[in-house]
């Protein structure tokens, strides 16, 4: 699995990404900078969390304008595997590669921790690896992770299977109290209609290694590693 | 009576404002280099009650100065106006 | 010029007529308006160190490890596999008092410039944190404001906040304490110096442009009077960690290049301080062209530009002919950098506003020409022991301690910062000292910051000790070696007898403490008038503190981990409530001794903790500080969820001193039953007392007959909302 | 010619708005318990280059149509008006 990790300025997961897929999985990969176009030697773009131009505008508004970006957009019109994290969701929907938007947290503020992830769908190429209803301890780290989208569009995501991911309970239960920034039905992850772009705001390459407190995060690079017919590890 | 008032909350002149200078060299990098400077602020729409105009302008002027805008390094703007009904606030809004 | 002038610009540039006099004699003529701006900057106490520096050098700096001790924008530790360890504290108390967020915020931003100057990349930040009680308005504001600050900074940045400390004193009412510290790695081989010996580099400014920031506002009225400054006033400095980012990524690229030959962050006193160390440190002069600095806003004089405090700058000092190769680096994060100077052969330093010659002045009376100050210290008269008040309902004392301010759950405000990014947080903020990893190593470093002001108010040379001896237990918990340490020495106004007496017996403590305990002093700061009208901050300087441990595997949690573990308590307890968390929730007035601080028993304790986690003896190691042995023992139980069966907990002390006193020089463990002989054994060798205390496991927090707390309820006291 | 544009983000009235229950709730607190109703948005001003005051209204339209505003979740409002002279809009900036 040859995996690109794009770096906007103010990407910051870029080298924990790299990390979790060069050092513990020992796939290879490459950074891709904002201005760069190729992408045809990869397999799976990773669009990092971070604080692109500050977040300064709105998170994302500005990347989403990078040459980069035209590139992603044609990666996944060709069915390659893109996952946004945090930062790197909130692109994604800049650019209209998934639908919604996300909103201050309901706190009003920062929320870094840990939270647990029930799996809603067994069956993309970022979550094989999992059982369905399977719950993944994975941490959040955002300010502006509040899931939003209008009535229509949010049913058609329920409709069409495409929630990956709700925060819940330990347990698996969809509650008020497991949900952590106030996303809308507790969605904390999305993919588009193709299946083939996720972005969730969680930081499953953080959750890679028992000594950093868990390695949930392993099932969804698993999975793309398996969706690409590499050999899992 | 009930009141709309817009709060606009500006940094003032010689305070520094990354936010704005960012968004202009965005804006520049996407094409649109005519843009000179931005400089970036907060807009507040508040639904108030008040006896008469005057009452509710004070209301306001006072949570703007104490609360909404910080002194220190924010200069701030109210304006008011009637609003017949809550339901035309409502509208006002959109 | 007219003598009335001269007398309000001293006053604006806070320096004494004997200061004026000195610079008179040195360079034998009047200094110009933009010369005094400098002099006044320079020889400040915040860059002279003119009260301060005498006292210091009493500090120990030395040692095996040590690569970089004070006098550069951070040191640097030796921590094995080629690796240097890179910290410094920083304090931002004045700013954060003036606006919270953005000075809580630029301060952290002022760290981390100090460490990736010195080439090295930041992993790690900690703040310690200390303010009025949170039922006045205006300190809740401070408190709200400079939590938000710091990680709004650090968030963006990405750079983990993994520790630190946070107190409350009604002594820091209106003047708050903010100090950060920053901690980075870098190769031996990349660690640089900020030190100009070349002649001939070109000096560069790249990063923000220059504003009128944070010019010092006295300074600004008396030397601009006859100008209209309405439009001019100083103003507050604005942080920008997305720029900061970027600058820390293009220094570390610079760093990689032959033609970098320095990298010097501007922090206090702006381009002055910066180019002018720059140069004295390599024994070089310089001479700077203001006309060539990028400026924010129209019509800035060269004294606003010499002595603004924008932030996100640093300068860049590459060798002639590498101009080519560092733009490319600035392009490529596309900042904007400038050509301001060079480096020249001499003393002098020559500020030049195109053709137009503004200063010049030798450099070394600039830098270090400032008269060290010696004020008369007084020992104020000791207030007696308190009563003690008896123990009563120790159940109800242990739920009102862990409610406390001072002892509850610190988790609303750390999971308010990201203490997890870049991988490496293996234990994060919340239990005794931060543990991450050295990435690419099996290597951890420990990290935390401690001082109780309550005991250096009592005693500055005993309290301060007792700071450094919490600091490394809080590292040997861990399983770490302390390594090294940095310091933030807050006070209040050392005009005033009693404050230069607090100052002098601390850091005298500072420095046998150090010393008995083998820890060098590699970095630090000081931040002295901490006083609001009238009223000076209790003394608190702030011990940070960094440890290696060699192999992950040994690390050791403060947890309580599985049931039927037992649990011992290693150390004496003697008869010291004064300064405790007990006096303050029982309203007693704190005054007395502070608990006595044995620094050779110390050494001897930290030995068998640290034999015991390298053989893998215990399940948990818990240092007992505020609040007493009780408290440890309920957050032990809390951190692991599990509850504690202690048969009567007996001891040759009253019952309040048992449960709640705060003698030093203690550790609370637990141990899986087949391992005690070796416990035992340790402290034997080390001549350590060992008391058993009970048994880990249940629903309950239970201790003798009279205190029997469900988990839940334990809990929910401790976890009272701020 | 320069011309001065202010640019108001709101966000749209279906979308709820975390910050602004917050400020709501926070002037209640302390006592200003005559507001209904809290709204934030962004304020931004723009000095901008252009031939003609329709040249330079468009091409603002366009950026807070494109970037400034995120239309699934904000409207946007914008008021332009000419600027003397380049020096005064360099007073504004000092
Ligand atoms: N209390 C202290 N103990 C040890 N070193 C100190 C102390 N205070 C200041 N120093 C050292 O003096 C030098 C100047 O400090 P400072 O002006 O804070 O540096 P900077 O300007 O880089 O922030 C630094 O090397 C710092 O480590
Ligand atoms: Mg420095």
């Amino acid at each position: 699995m040859r995996t690109g990790i794009v770096v906007f300025p103010g990407t910051w997961s870029d080298r924990d990404c790299a990390h979790a897929v060069g050092e513990v999985l020992e796939q290879p990969y490459r950074f891709i900078d904002h201005r760069d176009r190729r992408l045809d030697d990869i397999d799976l773009v990773i669009l990092p969390g971070g604080f692109s131009y500050g977040d300064y505008l709105r998170c994302g508004a500005i990347a989403r304008f990078t040459p980069v970006m035209e590139a992603v957009a044609a990666f996944a019109d060709r069915g390659g595997l893109v996952l946004g994290i945090c930062n790197g969701f909130q692109v994604l929907q800049e650019a209209r590669l998934l639908p919604g938007a996300l909103l201050k947290n309901a706190s009003c503020e920062f929320r870094c921790e840990w939270v647990n992830l029930r799996v809603e769908q067994g069956d993309t190429p970022f979550t094989t690896d999992c059982r369905p209803g399977q719950v993944l301890r994975i941490p959040i780290s955002h300010g502006e992770g509040n899931f939003f989208a209008d009535e229509p569009t949010l049913a058609s995501l329920e409709a069409g299977g495409q929630v990956v991911f709700r925060y819940c309970t330990a347990g698996g239960r969809i509650t008020e109290g497991a949900n952590p920034n106030g996303s809308l039905a507790n969605i904390a992850g999305v993919i588009n209609k193709r299946g083939n772009v996720l972005g969730m705001m969680p930081h499953p390459e953080r959750a890679c290694e028992d000594l950093l407190g868990g390695s949930d995060g392993l099932a969804l690079f698993r999975s793309a590693m398996r969706a690409l017919q590499v050999v899992a590890v | 009576m009930i009141f709309r008032a817009e709060v606009f909350v500006t940094l003032k002149p010689v305070v520094n404002d990354p936010q704005g200078s960012t968004i202009r060299s965005g804006l520049h990098s996407i094409g649109f280099d005519t843009v000179r400077e931005v400089r970036s602020g907060k807009y507040l729409v508040l639904t108030i009650e008040g006896a008469d105009e005057a009452i509710a302008r004070a209301r306001v002027e006072e949570m703007a100065r104490e609360v909404l805008a910080n002194p220190v390094i924010e200069d701030y703007r109210v304006r008011l106006e009637p609003v017949a009904t809550a339901a035309s606030a409502g509208e006002r809004r959109a | 010029m007219a003598v009335a002038l001269r007398r309000s610009q001293l006053v604006g540039v806070a320096l004494d007529e004997s200061e004026y006099a000195a610079i008179l004699a040195a360079i034998g003529r009047e200094p110009n308006d933009v010369e005094l701006g400098m002099f006044g900057a320079l020889w400040s106490e915040h860059c002279g160190y003119k009260t301060s520096r005498a006292l210091l050098r009493q500090l120990p700096t030395q040692g095996p490890h040590v690569l970089q001790g004070p006098g550069e924008n951070a040191g640097a530790v030796d921590i094995g596999d080629g690796l240097a360890v890179v910290f410094k504290i920083e304090s931002h108390n004045h700013p954060s008092a003036i606006e919270p967020f953005q000075g809580a915020a630029t301060g952290v931003g002022g760290i981390l410039r100090d460490v990736f100057a010195m080439g090295a990349r930041p992993i790690a930040i900690l703040d310690d944190l200390h303010f009025g009680p949170l039922d006045q308005g205006r300190n809740r504001h401070l408190f709200k404001g400079v939590i938000a600050g710091i990680g709004a900074y650090g968030n963006c940045f990405g750079c983990p906040t993994v520790g630190g400390a946070l107190t409350f004193d009604d002594g820091y009412s209106e003047n708050p304490l903010v100090n950060a510290m920053c901690v980075g790695l870098v190769s031996h081989d990349r660690l640089r110096r900020a030190t100009a010996d070349r002649v001939g580099d070109l000096i560069f400014l790249v990063g923000a442009d220059t504003g009128r920031d944070g010019i010092h506002g006295a300074t600004f009225a008396s030397v601009e009077m006859d100008e209209d400054s309405s439009s001019r006033r100083p103003a507050v400095q604005v942080g920008n960690p997305f720029l900061e980012k970027l600058l820390c990524e293009a220094c570390l690229q610079l760093n990689e290049l032959a033609e970098v030959t320095a990298i010097q962050d501007l922090g206090a006193a702006g381009l002055t301080s910066a180019a002018c160390e720059l140069a004295h440190r390599g024994g070089r002069g310089l001479e700077i062209d203001v006309a060539q600095v990028s400026r924010r806003e129209g019509g800035m004089t060269p004294y606003e530009v010499m002595l603004s405090e924008s932030q996100e700058r640093m300068l860049v000092l590459v060798k002639p002919g590498g101009e080519a190769a560092v733009r490319r680096i600035f392009e490529h994060f596309e900042l904007h950098a400038d050509r301001i100077g060079t480096i020249t052969s001499g003393n002098r330093v020559q500020v030049r506003e195109g053709a137009v010659s503004v200063v010049d002045l030798p450099l070394d009376v600039l830098v270090d020409g400032v008269p060290l100050r010696s004020p008369p210290g007084r020992r104020p008269g000791q207030r007696a022991t308190p009563p003690i008040p008896i123990l009563v309902e120790p159940e109800q004392i242990l739920l009102k301690m862990l409610a406390s301010p001072n002892l509850r759950s610190r988790r609303p405000v750390y999971r308010t910062y990201d203490h997890q990014v870049l991988d490496n947080t293996v234990i994060g903020p919340g239990s005794d000292a931060s543990l991450l990893r050295v990435p690419g190593t099996r290597r951890g470093l420990a990290l935390t910051t401690d001082c109780n002001h309550r005991y250096v108010a009592l005693d500055p040379y005993e309290g301060t000790r007792a700071a450094v001896a919490e600091a490394a237990r809080n590292i040997v918990c861990t399983g770490a070696r302390p390594l090294a340490v940095t310091n933030c020495l807050n006070f209040g106004n050392p005009q005033r007898p009693e404050v230069f007496w607090q100052l002098q017996e601390s850091v005298r403590g500072l420095a046998d403490a150090c010393g008995e305990l083998g820890l060098p002093v590699v970095s630090g700061n000081v931040s002295l008038y901490n006083e609001t009208s009238g009223r000076n901050i209790p003394p608190t300087p702030v011990i940070g503190m960094v440890g290696v441990l060699d192999d992950l595997e040994r690390r050791c949690g403060a947890a309580f981990q599985e049931d039927g573990d037992l649990v011992f308590l290693l150390g004496e307890t003697r008869e010291e409530l004064s300064g405790s968390e007990y006096m303050v929730i029982a309203g007693a007035d704190t005054g007395g001794l502070a608990p006595a601080v044995d620094l050779a028993h110390e050494s001897r304790l930290q030995a068998a903790i640290l034999e015991c986690t390298q053989a893998g003896t215990l399940r948990s190691a818990h240092d007992v500080s505020d609040g007493g042995l009780l408290v440890a023992l309920a957050e032990s139980v809390l951190f692991g969820s599990r509850g504690l069966r202690c048969p009567a907990v007996v001891g040759p002390v009253s019952a309040a001193a048992l449960y709640f006193g705060e003698s030093q020089g203690r550790v609370v463990v637990s141990v899986a039953p087949r391992r005690v002989p070796e416990l035992q054994a340790a402290v034997a060798r080390q001549r350590i007392a060992l008391q058993a205390l009970g048994v880990v496991g249940g629903e309950f927090f239970q201790v003798g007959q009279e205190i029997r707390v469900p988990l839940g309820r334990l809990r929910e006291a401790w976890e009272t909302a701020f």
